[in-house]
């Protein structure tokens, strides 16, 4: 039987922990952090959520089986490696796009930052998969 | 909600205008965008908001008051060699009802002195604390109830 | 003044690590399993404060996201420990 | 010549199918392949006595110096002829013979391609071609050894049979690799022509190997307890492998090494004694026996015996006879073989003693068998005769002398017992009322009978066509060779009167010898073939041994052998020869990292001295926390969240996992522990050592500023660990998501899917 | 100025810090030992977290120090009642000076006694 | 030249597909098949190239050499890849005959095709780190494979072969860190440059053999190979198959690859101990093989000895002898894979392993003994079948080096190899069925989906025997290029060394 | 420093391969997890110290500055503890189940597929 305050508590960290999650896979090409640490860390919080409610509305929460996530993390990776072929260069080489918004820095969106979410999924699908189903086991 | 927002909104505009988003400047216009919602009342109307936020200020400053005390007094119990704390579990009754009052006075009961959470009985009635200091169990019930939950609560509510 | 900061840092650092040696003895001497838990949580804290200052004296502020990391997820595993030893075996 | 190799392989491997579209009567036809290869070799016979040689060869592995050649000359020739006429014969005969078998097929398919690989041994000129078809002949053989497979019997036979045939095989490649080494070429024709081979260092060792292949091929002394055992084969079988072939691969290499070997000092020690010995033993076992088919093996092995004995004296002569001794027996040998397969087929009957009087039921068996047993008495005018009569002169040596004439007497007994015996005489009662066989088994023995007659009164024709070009290639020169039946009245003659005066009398009181035939009997139980079984099961007792000691199951013990070659190699090495470097300044250490080193070192303590998991596993998340904040301290942020990070989904993880483990016992003695402690902390020793060598060596500069240089300039990016993650080293990166995607799998698979039996898994 | 409230905010931040690990250290049961770790180790990192805001003063690093605060007032209390109440349910043992307790035995559903060795035996 | 990422890409996005598509058997089926053909394929054309232009190198990420990752391909990396690819396919095939229905719903086919990626991936990096995360893969992916169904003997075996085996990765994952520590680099052409111009005092040797005993452990030779006959029986056929193949292969390639280009052997040290570890490694595996009395567990063993055939050609060092190396790893692939494949058909028949359980198959079903013999007596070394000329190529490099304990023992296990091919033959096709109608019911179709990539095999290792001379033509060159690795240098950096 | 950290590394190593050769599980997976330690230790140490000074590139710099902490190994340490994390999950799990198959945890007993 779980914990009242723990839930309580769990509801408002997990959307933090998502949010830093998602900040250390962005900030991650410039400062400390990218798709291991950010895939980790959501997947941290959403280990969070299966101790505090149950794995079944963890899985909800993830919507797409594990697998699936992961499965789409690293094939997303694989294919960032594909336009650098394309553009007759080598596998996995880096192509940028630069996008200028007013009042900002121009916005640099490449292949690699493609790879790095690809990683953040795959991290994320793997550990949660470890994860729910070490939890779902009977004895 | 929809006052916060404005405020916030408001103190976004102030440092959009002096150019500057650090953090004294946010925290300027935040104060002026108060101001400027405080003097606008009369035009938006009746609203919790212009209760809530001095009382919201009172009770962190309370609070931090607290929990500086409590450290302090834990830290000295700490560095005396003898033990002066008669330890025992106390269940104090819970007015707060939700998920979140429950959950907000638990954790504060915990940062605040000679008090710590243990857990909240099945029935949600009931809070059992750990307290140093339990020779007289009633008096730390008066004390949570009178101070901390009854500010909270009427924070929440 | 910034080396007198950096030194301040560092000697503090050093309570710290005298902290840390004294959280350290009681993980290991227990006696029980929740006291090197709240041992290990207390641990966690001082590393986060260890970084903190560690940022100050070397005027690296990147290191801050290590805290922030290390904060959120001590909580995780403080937790999962906590309810291994609420459940105490095969839930 | 290819294309004749190539036809037998062809009808051999399609000799099964035939079989489906053409029944019984397919090795009727399929016999006409080796008649065909006969009637080419025979049209060679005229180029070959002129002194010609046939040469076919194409390139092979042209970078190891190997071509596939092959090449006739008389020797050659003459082991053609016979291969292809026997096995004509033996495959029509075998057709009849397993009438009844269904395997008969692959029967027929294995002989065709054992005939073929055995055309193959005599008429490579390449080394490795010829122990290609060498081997060959021991696998078919394996094959039609055990054709009865599912007895016990055939399958140990067969596979004694391949054992030490593969032994000597062995000991052959190494002998002709050397040989071809010593000589620069790996042609026949060139190590036969190659100067002064004799005197180089590895000559003696190549021939040492070379005769050992030789002899137990030929089932000489002491590697010849595997033929008679190989009867176990049905008898076309062992009529072709003891007559004409399989056996007499070993007298054909002898014989083709002639040239270049008969000169030297083993040789001429070693080939003659053994063959003289493996004369007398396989007469005196063949003493004994009245299973026809024994009695004709342990002949066998005595003429083998005499044949190399011939070959090791080295004279002109001795040459000459072993050729026409070569010829004569098996002519005689295949056709009293097959007799012996009629008179079982027919009768039932396998044992002499027993048999009688069958030339009424079977008269044309009993005149191929009366011919070939006449022959193979020495009798004129049969070439037997010829055959005894040039031995005898060669065989100057009163020794050797001796070992002829009782090898001659023993032959003159087993004949009168295989070939007369059973026709003559009393009618007995058999298992089976005897028919006469059909033509396809009763024309061979006839032939080769009827041959063995007319080569004797043809003499002076066979002399220079058959005998001389094969003794020229023995010899290494040019002979001629006379034969004639009458030589006048010299000492051969009168030691044959001799031989068949003593022979009569030795069949005579055969009945009063029976009595001793049990002694002979144990004798054999004593012979080589009791170390064979003993080295067998002395190996594989020895392998069992072995693989309990290191395949012991301990999991422990498997990791000390590790940590026990890591430290006896690297370990070693680097004690010996790596200086030990100075202990230079190096980077100041400050109070924290002392504490935080010292929180790993104690933390590991802890994690080795805990008594509870859950104290181990707390050392190991103090640890992991305390090295990332190391990380902190060195500038690897990165690195420090991931450690964080992975700690406490660690810990989750094995929160998780303990539920369903027991707790900790402490289960290997103090004394054991004490023992792992050991190379633990030398294999510790060895890892810190070697850090601090690798960290003092920088023994070229870093590539490691490029990535400092090109990060953001180029990669756009100023994380440069994150950007050597995402971009420089992405590659790496790639393979780790593929190695956490997979372990996910694994983790899933390993926990839903249950073994049948225990509730079967749910999808994923 | 700003040097000294930053010294002043380390220095009060560490020791608070190590007198948490003290009152770990000497505290006589868990619950008590509880109070020092939570509290006080709280009051630590609030003081070095400010430290850093006022040292830095810059918006991001400010904002990460209060985030690194909020972190430690919501999870430390929730952390101490999660530990609290497994140990008053797995039995850990009480110091004999407790005074009271209004707490009624915890509930058999697991049917443990208190396991001063930390392992839990197995079911 | 990104031709070189395509055997590595290729099965990697398959994989992916399958996973997505996890439902359906028939989609990861056809991808498996597709993909292990598309991968034949690819792998062939690698060769070709190669063959016509030399070593080629592919700058991953378009980063110059020795900064970024490299792959690079070279005949032997080439004919690596070709072999894994041709086992591959079979496997495959295979695998759809067998219908391990609960296993292709765990995630069978992707993990087929992540083991060929790790696998293809070793056989083509030239950067040393990249080459342990190649390891890695293989080695994780074959983990699950071998622990895939859970059933007892497979979760003993999986327990010494992950412990074993990580133990291995952590020695070479501390060697790869020393050697970039000591020299710099992680580029394999980079650091063959750079070590035999670096005066270290033995350093560098001290680290090569901490490579040794990584890559011993993972090619299981003595005294490192326990993990293997512990394991390597109990998972399914396929699986059992696909390892017996390729994984040992990986190691061994890794130590051809080191101990030539990296730390030439010396005569010193390296090399004699290689002489001695490829000796006790035949002769203990082949005893070890004597001793077993199951099918698959004679093969692992063996698998084991004829490790140490490949070890011994890296210790004779003599370009003919790294040639007999090369083109032993080409024959021994194919066979090994074939004799397990083999080994599946009689264990899905008759649901045992058990040699004195077994028997009659020559009778009941010639056409499967017959294609037993051929991978049989090919391991054994019979002419003119494939083993025979890798077995002569070590014995006429060992001769002519006069390395002759090492050829006496070479010969001498080829005896007791034959010995232990005979025993099963004997005792599963040659005796008398013991129990006469213990055989499952197979449909006809399932049979024939099982034995056509047998079928495949055999006529592989055939063709391999009669085309000895161009195929030992191209291990020669492939030896060539390891004895001097100029042109592979100059194809990874750009500039001759 | 070097000296310290040597010394620590060889620590890790130590404690890593004594507990592997333990036959609990669960004490020869927290072997593993202490030689993954040594070995990312080990790396760290070939690579150098630089203190304080992280491989990231200053806001307002196009290049690192001269003294930064070295980049490669930290990558590939990184690798290194993602792969490491992968085995021992894997590994810890596949305990699981062995001890639930075979109901000993002593991994001497686990010899049925070796003889
Ligand atoms: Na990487
Ligand atoms: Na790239």
């Amino acid at each position: 039987m779980s914990s009242l305050i723990l839930r309580t508590a769990t509801r408002y960290l997990v959307p933090l922990l998502l949010l830093f999650s998602i900040y250390l896979l962005l900030a991650g090409h410039n400062y400390p952090g990218g798709g291991f640490v950010g895939g980790l860390a959501a997947a941290a919080g959403l280990a969070l959520y299966a101790l505090a409610f149950d794995v079944r509305s963890a899985r909800t929460m993830l919507r797409l089986t594990p697998t699936g996530v992961s499965a789409l993390g690293l094939m997303l990776a694989a294919l960032s490696g594909l336009p650098g072929i394309l553009r007759g260069s080598s596998f996995l080489t880096g192509k940028w796009m630069v996008a200028y918004l007013p009042g900002f820095d121009p916005i640099k969106i490449g292949t690699p930052v493609l790879f790095d979410l690809g990683v953040y999924l795959v991290v994320l699908g793997v550990t949660m998969s470890i994860i729910f189903a070490l939890a779902e086991e009977e004895s | 909600m929809k006052m916060l927002f404005s405020n916030v909104l408001l103190a976004l505009i102030w440092s959009a205008m002096t150019g500057a988003f650090t953090l004294p400047n946010l925290a300027a216009g935040f104060v002026f965008g108060y101001v400027a919602l405080l003097i606008l009342k009369p035009l938006l109307g009746e609203s919790a908001y212009y209760s809530k936020f001095p009382r919201t200020i009172s009770f962190l400053a309370y609070f931090l008051k607290e929990v500086v005390v409590s450290s302090l007094r834990v830290a000295w119990d700490v560095i005396t060699p003898t033990h002066y704390n008669r330890p025992g579990i106390v269940a104090i009754p819970l007015e707060a009802r939700t998920d979140l009052e429950v959950t907000l006075v638990a954790n504060l009961i915990s940062l605040t002195p000679g008090t710590l959470s243990l857990d909240v009985a099945p029935d949600r009635r009931t809070l059992y604390i750990h307290a140093m200091f339990a020779e007289n169990p009633d008096a730390i019930r008066r004390e949570i109830k009178e101070g901390l939950e009854r500010r909270l609560l009427e924070l929440l509510r | 003044m910034n080396e007198t900061i950096s030194s301040v840092a560092q000697a503090m650092m050093g309570v710290l690590c005298v902290a840390m040696l004294i959280a350290l003895y009681r993980v290991v001497k227990g006696p029980s399993l929740p006291d090197r838990v709240i041992s290990i949580d207390l641990l966690t804290t001082l590393a986060v404060g260890v970084i903190a200052l560690y940022s100050i004296e070397t005027g690296q502020k990147i290191f801050l996201s290590a805290g922030i990391a290390l904060a959120l997820l001590a909580f995780l595993g403080t937790v999962a420990l906590a309810l291994y030893i609420r459940r105490g075996g095969p839930p | 010549m290819m294309t004749v190799l190539t036809m037998l392989a062809l009808a051999g491997f399609f000799a099964p199918r035939l079989y489906r579209a053409w029944g019984a009567r397919t090795a009727g036809r399929l016999a006409l392949a080796p008649a065909l290869a006969f009637a080419y070799f025979a049209s060679r016979l005229s180029a070959i006595r002129g002194g010609e040689t046939i040469r076919a060869s194409f390139e092979w592995i042209p970078v190891l110096g190997f071509e596939f050649s092959l090449q006739m000359d008389g020797l050659g020739l003459l082991f053609a002829l016979l291969i292809a006429g026997i096995g004509a014969f033996v495959v029509w005969y075998a057709g009849a013979y397993l009438k009844e078998d269904p395997a008969a097929p692959r029967f027929i398919a294995a002989l065709l391609l054992f005939m073929t690989s055995m055309l193959g041994v005599v008429l490579a000129d390449n080394v490795i071609a010829l122990f290609v078809f060498w081997e060959l002949t021991s696998f078919t053989s394996y094959l039609l050894i055990g054709h009865h497979h599912e007895e016990e019997k055939s399958r140990k036979a067969a596979l004694q049979a391949l054992l030490v045939t593969g032994l000597g095989g062995l000991f052959l490649l190494a002998g002709l690799l050397l040989l071809g080494q010593a000589a620069g070429s790996y042609n026949l024709s060139g190590i036969l022509a190659a100067d002064s081979l004799s005197s180089h260092p590895l000559f003696n060792p190549a021939l040492a190997l070379l005769l050992v292949g030789a002899f137990t091929k030929s089932a000489q002394f002491p590697f010849h307890f595997w033929l008679p055992n190989a009867m176990a084969a049905p008898t076309p079988a062992s009529a072709y492998l003891h007559s004409s072939t399989m056996v007499k691969a070993g007298v054909y290499l002898l014989a083709r090494l002639h040239p270049a070997c008969a000169d030297s000092a083993i040789w001429q020690a070693v080939v003659p004694a053994i063959g003289a010995a493996t004369l007398v033993i396989g007469a005196t076992m063949a003493y004994g026996q009245t299973i026809l088919k024994r009695l004709l093996a342990y002949t066998t092995v005595a003429a083998l015996g005499g044949m190399t004995m011939l070959l090791g004296l080295g004279q002109t002569l001795a040459i000459k006879a072993a050729v026409v001794f070569l010829l004569a027996h098996a002519l005689y040998k295949a056709a009293l073989f097959l007799v012996a397969g009629i008179i079982d087929h027919e009768t039932g009957e396998k044992d002499v003693l027993k048999l009688g009087g069958l030339r009424r039921a079977l008269p044309f068996t009993a005149l191929g068998a009366g011919l070939a047993a006449l022959s193979m008495m020495g009798l004129p005018p049969f070439f037997g005769f010829l055959a005894k009569e040039t031995l005898y002169s060669a065989a100057q040596q009163p020794t050797l002398l001796a070992a002829s004439v009782i090898g001659g007497v023993f032959f003159l007994v087993v004949a009168c017992l295989t070939g007369l015996k059973p026709f003559f005489g009393a009618e007995r009662d058999t298992p089976r009322h005897p028919h006469e066989a059909p033509i396809a088994m009763w024309i061979g023995p006839l032939a080769m009978g009827l041959l063995s007659l007319s080569f004797g009164v043809f003499a002076p024709w066979v002399g220079p066509t058959l005998i001389a070009p094969a003794a020229s290639a023995i010899a290494g020169e040019p002979l001629t060779a006379k034969l004639a039946l009458w030589h006048g009245w010299n000492r051969e003659l009168q030691w044959s009167l001799a031989t068949l005066a003593l022979g009569l009398v030795a069949f005579a009181s055969l009945r009063a010898l029976r009595p001793i035939m049990p002694a002979f009997a144990r004798l054999r139980a004593w012979g080589p073939e009791r170390g064979y079984e003993a080295a067998l099961n002395g190996l594989v007792a020895a392998a069992g041994a072995q693989t309990r000691l290191l395949q012991n199951g301990s999991l422990r013990y498997y990791l000390l052998a590790t940590l026990l070659f890591v430290l006896a190699t690297g370990g070693w090495f680097f004690w010996r020869l790596v200086e030990w470097p100075a202990p230079g300044a190096g980077t100041p250490v400050r109070l924290i990292d002392a504490v935080i080193l010292s929180l790993i070192l104690l933390s590991t303590v802890g994690a080795i001295f805990s008594r509870s998991r859950m104290a181990a596993f707390a050392s190991l998340g103090v640890a992991g926390y305390a090295i990332a904040i190391f990380f902190v301290l060195y500038g690897a942020p990165d690195l420090a969240m991931t450690q964080l990070v992975i700690e406490t989904l660690t810990v989750i993880l094995l929160v998780l996992a303990f539920y369903h483990l027991p707790p900790l016992h402490p289960r290997t003695p103090v004394r054991g522990r004490v023992f792992d402690l050991v190379p633990s902390v030398l294999v510790g020793s060895l890892m810190a050592a070697l850090t601090l060598a690798a960290n003092r060596a920088n023994l070229a500069p870093s590539i490691s500023s490029y990535f400092s240089a090109n990060s953001w300039t180029n990669a756009y990016g100023k994380n440069i660990v994150n950007v050597i993650l995402v971009d420089f080293r992405a590659l790496d990166t790639l393979g780790e998501i593929s190695v956490l995607l997979i372990a996910g799998l694994g983790a899933i698979a390993l926990l839903k899917l249950r073994a049948p039996g225990k509730g079967g898994g749910g999808a994923p | 100025m700003k040097d000294a409230v930053t010294m002043f905010l380390m220095v009060s931040g560490s020791v608070f810090m190590l007198l948490a690990a003290v009152g770990v250290l000497r505290m006589p049961d868990l619950y008590t030992r509880m109070h020092a770790a939570t509290k006080v180790g709280t009051i630590g990192v609030i003081g070095v977290m400010l430290a850093v805001a006022v040292h830095f003063a810059e918006l991001g690093i400010v904002t990460r120090s209060i985030l690194i605060i909020l972190f430690f007032l919501i999870t430390a209390p929730v952390a101490a009642h999660m530990i609290g109440r497994s140990a008053y349910f797995s039995r850990t043992p009480m110091w004999k000076g407790t005074v009271v307790n209004e707490w009624p035995t915890p509930p058999s559903e697991q049917g443990q006694g208190p396991d001063p060795d930390g392992e839990v035996p197995k079911v | 030249m990104n031709l070189l990422a395509a055997p590595i890409v290729i099965p990697l996005l398959l994989a992916t597909l399958a996973l997505l598509g996890m439902r359906s058997h028939r989609w990861q089926q056809a991808l498996a098949v597709g993909g292990a053909a598309l991968l034949v394929l690819v792998s062939f054309r690698l060769l070709f190239r190669v063959r016509e232009e030399g070593a080629l190198a592919l700058q991953v990420g378009n980063w110059p050499a020795p900064f970024g990752i490299t792959l690079a391909a070279d005949l032997l990396g080439a004919i690596m890849v070709v072999l894994s690819s041709v086992t591959g396919l079979a496997i495959a095939l295979y695998s759809v005959g067998a219908r391990e229905t609960a296993r292709e719903r765990f995630g069978y086919y992707p993990l087929v095709l992540l083991l060929l990626m790790g696998v293809n991936g070793a056989f083509l990096t030239g950067d040393v780190f990249n080459l342990y995360v190649c390891f890695e893969v293989m080695l994780m992916a074959s983990f699950v494979l071998l622990a895939l169904g859970g059933e007892k003997p497979q979760i003993e075996g999986g327990v010494k072969y992950v412990a074993l085996n990580f133990f291995s990765s952590a020695l070479f994952l501390a060697a790869a860190g020393l050697l970039y520590g000591a020299v710099g680099t992680l580029n394999m052409a980079d650091l063959a440059v750079k070590i035999p111009a670096a005066e270290d005092g033995g350093l560098l040797t001290a680290i090569g053999l901490l490579f040794l005993a990584a890559f011993g452990i993972k090619a299981a030779i003595f005294p490192l190979f326990f993990w293997l006959p512990a394991s390597y029986h109990t998972p399914p056929p396929a699986v059992s198959a696909l390892f017996a193949g390729l994984l040992t292969k990986v190691g061994v390639y890794a130590l051809i690859r080191f101990f030539t280009m990296l730390f030439p052997l010396e005569a010193s040290f390296t090399q004699p101990l290689m002489m001695w570890l490829a000796a006790l490694t035949m002769i203990t595996g082949v005893l070890g093989a004597a001793a077993q009395h199951e099918f698959r567990r004679v093969l692992s063993f063996h698998i084991v000895s004829q490790i140490g055939y490949m070890i011994m050609g890296l210790a004779l060092f003599t370009p003919l002898a790294l040639a007999g190396s090369i083109f032993y790893i080409m024959h021994h692939i194919i066979v090994k894979t074939n004799l397990f494949l083999v080994s599946g058909v009689v264990h899905y028949l008759r649901g045992t392993g058990e040699l004195k359980e077994l028997g009659g198959f020559y009778r009941a079903r010639p056409w499967l003994a017959i294609l037993f013999l051929v991978p049989a007596m090919s391991l054994a070394g019979l002419p003119p079948l494939s083993g025979f000329f890798a077995k002569l190529a070590l014995v006429v490099a060992g001769l002519r080096e006069a390395a002759w304990a090492l050829v006496a023992s070479a010969l001498a296990v080829s005896l007791l190899t034959l010995y232990s091919m005979t025993k099963i033959w004997g005792e599963v096709f040659w005796k008398a069925d013991p129990t006469p109608n213990a055989e499952a019911a197979m449909e006809p179709a399932r049979y024939r989906m099982l034995v056509w990539p047998i079928v495949l095999l055999a006529a592989v290792t055939v063709a391999i025997g009669f085309s000895a001379g161009p195929m030992f033509a191209l291990a020669v060159d492939a030896a060539g290029q390891l004895a001097n690795p100029s042109a592979y240098i100059r194809a990874v950096l750009g500039t001759a060394p | 420093m070097e000296l310290l950290m040597a010394i620590v590394i060889g620590f890790l190593y130590a404690a890593g391969v004594f507990l592997m050769q333990r036959r609990n599980m669960v004490k020869f997976l927290v072997g593993l997890a202490l030689l993954s330690h040594g070995a990312n230790l080990l790396i760290f140490t070939a690579g150098g110290f630089t203190r304080g000074s992280p491989p990231i590139i200053p806001e307002d710099a196009d290049v690192a500055p001269i003294l930064h902490a070295d980049p490669l190994p930290q990558a590939l340490i990184l690798t290194a503890i993602v792969i490491s994390f992968a085995v021992l999950a894997f590994a810890l799990i596949l305990f699981l189940r062995a001890y639930q198959t075979t109901g000993t945890d002593d991994l001497h007993d686990l010899r049925s597929t070796d003889t």
